[in-house]
């Protein structure tokens, strides 16, 4: 039977999933639950767990997760098999998104102001850039403590989402 | 004098512009829409009677280039031009080119709009008309070291500011000496890029204000309302978030002597039009004068659901020249509204802009709620423009039926595509601040320091986990799902009912 | 006694069961939806909290049937259900069920549903209660002759109704003598088959009378209010198709009295919980009895919006046991409101059911606008039930205001993929009479005989001809069109315009 | 340049449309128009015809021709080629749709009652049959004045949307 390592929101859920004679198996952490799932068209769905109703819309995300939209919200979700999860965590290696490396556009933009240079220490909250987009002066703030690589853009510059603005040691 | 207005051209794009649309239909007046390239689709252009292309997408191409919205209006004849709010509404050069042009121009005089534009001369003219002003200074041709001791008389800290424009563009927050220089010269800079005028000046900075405004009709013969407030406190980066009325703080007597106030500077400054006095009270129930915003806010349905009264209506019909048919004596407020404001932003990630397009969009309905949505379903969020895609608006008999209503609107939207702000705003429904009316402009950073706040139930996660793992299970398998419609092959809910206990024993083993 | 609720299973479907949901999510109440087979995706079942199967696509074999409703109940744990209206919403022995299981049932006693589902029963209370009774009999029991005589007495035109049910079933205009045998038969096998119950009884045939009803709330311990009219003249076969509050013949004295008199009959039965007084009313202003409908109406969101109460809420909160918390001086109504139903209907062709898939939808919105809506996009209407797919509630100032509303609004409808009466709806709101408010429950057979009306403007047939011949020509060439994203091959109007000339001269030859 | 013949609502329209350089030449009974048509996705457009806006879904009708939503209201609409159109009006044969002489059933239902027989003269506004759907009895009248030549049901039987119900002489 089909065992995913799903990672919601930072919980880590064991799902089980089977689907005989039309009907959904579903198991969360070894709790059974009682699916339907009838398509709504496109990618969206009407989810029944435990006669639960919930609209649900699962798309691809562009980090190879998944978003899932649910009552008018996002939610990020990472899926893997749930035996090479259990393998990569004996090995130690990071399960979920890797902490990046390169930091990247989060939207299209004009960037105003570059606030680090390469090699100088930030700390988590720390202003790295600022981004004006859709009217709006946007502070770019660092998400944990780290070094600055190499900057690849500067003040007056227009970037494109995903662009690759930082790079941290 | 009074002039029948029959066609209309909105200088505007997105939700107000469909706003003002509404209010011409239903007027029977027709309505010109303009669109820039990225626009030729957008929902606007769809609503609009007729509709002009006037040039490529940043807006400093488009939508505020006076020429080409005159030379649209001139094309399909129109006799009257609505700003909506930004872009050309607060801007007196464009509001005299319309006048030239023979185009009647919805919104106050030229020169009331440079009057009130300008925050120091607005100040001055608050003082004169007896309102309250917060203890501050021009500095205008000082340097640095004058404009510091005049600084210190105030009082630290002082908040700095463009003496044009708002939005909280060329404004910033000094807690100390040391970091007065720096601010300053930034906020002027900003200013200066923003408005094309780097004046600055200083005022005390109130450490808890609420902001509270008062919204205001005038018309061409002196008639003047004031139809109650708005409590607009919850803002980030000065930018409302959050609006209600009745304000939990007003008394009824509070009310009138802030609309009274706010009549007499509209007054005063020859206002003609629907305007809107910002004021920031305190604790104890004073008010200092803000600004006046010469133009229709973006909050304005939240004043309709509880006056009764269509403002862009009023707007349009003072613009023709008649006389309010509403007296003081005749203004009722009834019952409870708050507006949300539904921005494409990810609150997670400090509200940055998202951009994309809306995979689905299905806004919320039933009694109560009222949606005024820039966009349908498949529309595209361009990068270009102000990121507000919808106003939630809900209405109640009281403020706890209003906030119920809220919520229940809020869960009901159902929109893929891009993030937003819906889920944030749910939060705000259950902070415990915000359900006991105890609100201040600080309200979101003392609230939620860091953007740090539960978006999920460990309920909606568990279903969040389950969908994703069904889909990956269904596009693994390639399971043709029924679609509701043919499938007889899902089961029904008796079968599964029965079959439960073996359920229960196919996953109790682990 | 109270008795605090916490679950509701709602058992309907559509646009009233989204409704009750609506106001169990307010209240923070669990609700239940229940579905049939071809309802599994239905929207109500995509609103509900749970859901639960219960049979087969013939209402029959689901909706209507006892056991499985009383059976999810059970299963989800409820506490309570609401029948919504139609099916088992006026079922004496289904609210005995519900008590008997346990269950409170959302709506008056089986006893009070007994009482006035019977109309004769109904008819004689009325009179006891000081009601006026259009002149009539009882027919039970007697062979035709002696019918016929009884008939005579009243004199023709007569109208022949079944004593049970209601919605036109069974009910039959009979203008002459020569037509009296079939028509009683008709109507009564017509009766026995859809209420088990064949009885008729006879009245006279009011010629143009309006049908004008009377809201009322009144809770276990004896507190009644009514809550205005809502005139609901507009009908076709005995279906309601636009409904108003104020009428606009009813004086404040006249709704005094006519609320008075709903309030002493709703006393008299011991009703508990919303009810609705019908009456028809003569030029004059004599109202007669009609008969007391034992549930929510489709219509009761126009009173809504004048009163600013939220009707389910209320019934919800005296199903509960709590006291009304309005008095009769308290009710305040404010401004006009009108319904119109949208059915999926062709109205060309004698409004015969138009069943299938919405292939796009996108309901109205914007200031004084309220669609209950039952569908969203890519629905699938089925051919099993009420055709009614949504509510438009429009509220205004006034009812010109209203009315222009309503206009805007059914403009403003984006509907693909099945006929309905929107367009219909259009139409009767530039009606004359109707604008004058000159209603009888003729209107729709005097004003538009044989279903003969202009549905489309010239100007929007020949846009219809282009686009018909557009999307020809487009398949034909299998040109792509850009979607207004990336394409830039359209050209910009500024092209255009300068190119208009050209353009003259190239077809001007013809 | 294509030209087409195009009736709506009993109303007949010479239509000439060209595309060229990205635009829409079109003349309606000799009268050119500016006309830009931008997707909405599916079959939905925004028609813009001397800069009025009017979103319009066009999609294939089940008679072969065209079905037009527009402003929440939907209009039959065929559309033939111009020359074959007028051959067609010079022969005296019949354009547009045809007066069928099989009645189809209008819509899925119970036919509860045939109150026609083969033979009998019926005049337009007679009922012919009552079918119940939805909930409702629906008198189905004659379109026209006619002879019925067959009746295919009788009272009791179910009906698909587009069964022969009856035919006319």
């Amino acid at each position: 039977m089909p065992r995913y390592h799903v990672v919601v929101d930072g919980k880590e859920f064991d799902v089980e999933v089977n689907y005989r004679s039309g009907q959904y198996e579903v198991s969360v952490n070894g709790r059974p639950l009682r699916v339907q799932s009838h398509r709504l068209g496109e990618s969206r769905s009407l989810l029944l767990v435990d006669n639960q109703s919930l609209e649900v819309d699962v798309r691809i995300n562009g980090d190879g997760g998944k978003i899932v939209f649910m009552k008018g919200m996002e939610m990020s979700v990472s899926v893997e098999d749930y035996n090479l999860a259990q393998l990569r965590k004996i090995a130690g290696i990071h399960s979920g998104p890797l902490v990046e490396a390169t930091f990247r556009a989060p939207m299209p933009g004009l960037v105003i102001d570059v606030r680090v240079q390469p090699g100088q220490k930030v700390k988590r909250g720390e202003p790295l850039l600022v981004i004006e987009a859709m009217k709006m002066e946007n502070i770019i703030k660092a998400k944990g403590d780290a070094i600055v690589k190499a900057t690849h853009v500067r003040g007056g510059q227009s970037v494109e989402k995903g662009d690759v603005l930082l790079e941290f040691e | 004098m009074s002039h029948k207005i029959n066609k209309i051209l909105i200088a505007n794009r997105g939700e107000i512009a469909v706003r003002v649309m509404r209010a011409c239909r239903d007027l029977g007046i027709t309505s010109v829409g303009v669109y820039s390239e990225c626009d030729k689709t957008a929902y606007h252009v769809r609503m609009s009677d007729e509709a002009v292309y006037i040039g490529n997408s940043p807006s400093t191409e488009s939508y505020l280039v006076q020429d080409n919205i005159i030379r649209a209006a001139k094309e399909t004849q129109a006799d009257a031009i609505h700003p909506g709010y930004g872009f050309l509404a607060e801007n007196p050069e464009f509001a005299q080119r319309c006048l030239d042009e023979g185009l009647i121009f919805i919104g106050p005089s030229p020169e009331t709009i440079r009057l009130l534009g300008d925050k120091l001369q607005a100040r001055a003219l608050a003082l004169k008309a007896g309102l309250s002003v917060i203890p501050g200074t021009d500095l205008d041709g000082r340097d640095s070291k004058a404009a510091l001791q005049l600084v210190r008389d105030i009082g630290f800290p002082i908040l700095v500011k463009a003496a044009a424009g708002g939005g909280g563009k060329g404004m910033r927050v000094v807690e100390s000496e040391a970091l007065f220089a720096e601010a300053l010269a930034s906020a002027s800079s900003e200013a200066a890029s923003s408005f094309g005028d780097g004046r600055v000046f200083v005022e005390r900075y109130l450490k808890r204000p609420r902001h509270i405004e008062i919204q205001t009709l005038r018309d061409q013969h002196g008639n003047c309302v004031y139809l109650g407030e708005r409590e607009c406190s919850i803002q980030r980066r000065h930018q409302k978030v959050i609006e209600e009325t009745p304000s939990p703080v007003v008394s009824p007597e509070l009310r009138k002597r802030m609309g009274e106030a706010a009549v007499n500077i509209v007054r005063m400054s020859g206002y003609v039009g629907a305007g809107t006095v910002e004021f920031l009270v305190e604790k104890d129930g004073s008010f200092y004068f803000l600004e006046v915003n010469t133009r229709l806010q973006v909050e304005h349905p939240i004043t309709e659901m509880v006056s009764g009264l269509d403002l862009v209506k009023e707007q349009i019909s003072i613009a023709e020249g008649k006389k309010l048919t509403i007296r003081q004596e005749d203004v009722a407020l009834r019952g409870h509204a708050i507006e949300c404001r539904i921005y494409a932003e990810d609150p997670s990630e400090g509200f940055v802009p998202s951009t994309g397009r809306l995979k689905n969009y299905r806004p919320p309905s039933g009694p109560g709620v009222r949606v005024d949505s820039g966009v349908v379903i498949f529309s595209e969020i361009p990068i270009y423009y102000d990121p507000i895609i919808a106003k939630l608006v809900v209405w109640g008999q009281d403020r706890p039926e209003a906030i119920s209503r809220a919520r229940r609107a809020l869960e009901e939207f159902r929109l893929s595509g891009v993030k937003t702000t819906i889920g944030f705003h749910r939060v705000i429904m259950d902070n415990k601040k915000f359900l006991d009316g105890d609100l201040s402009t600080r309200f979101l950073e003392e609230e939620f320091p860091d953007n740090n706040y539960q978006l999920f139930s460990d309920d909606l996660v568990e279903r969040a986990a389950i969908a994703a793992a069904l889909d990956t299970f269904v596009k693994e398998r390639k399971i043709t799902l029924g679609n509701g419609r043919r499938s007889r092959s899902t089961g029904s809910s008796w079968t599964t009912f029965h079959r439960r206990n073996n359920l229960r024993s196919f996953g109790g083993s682990r």
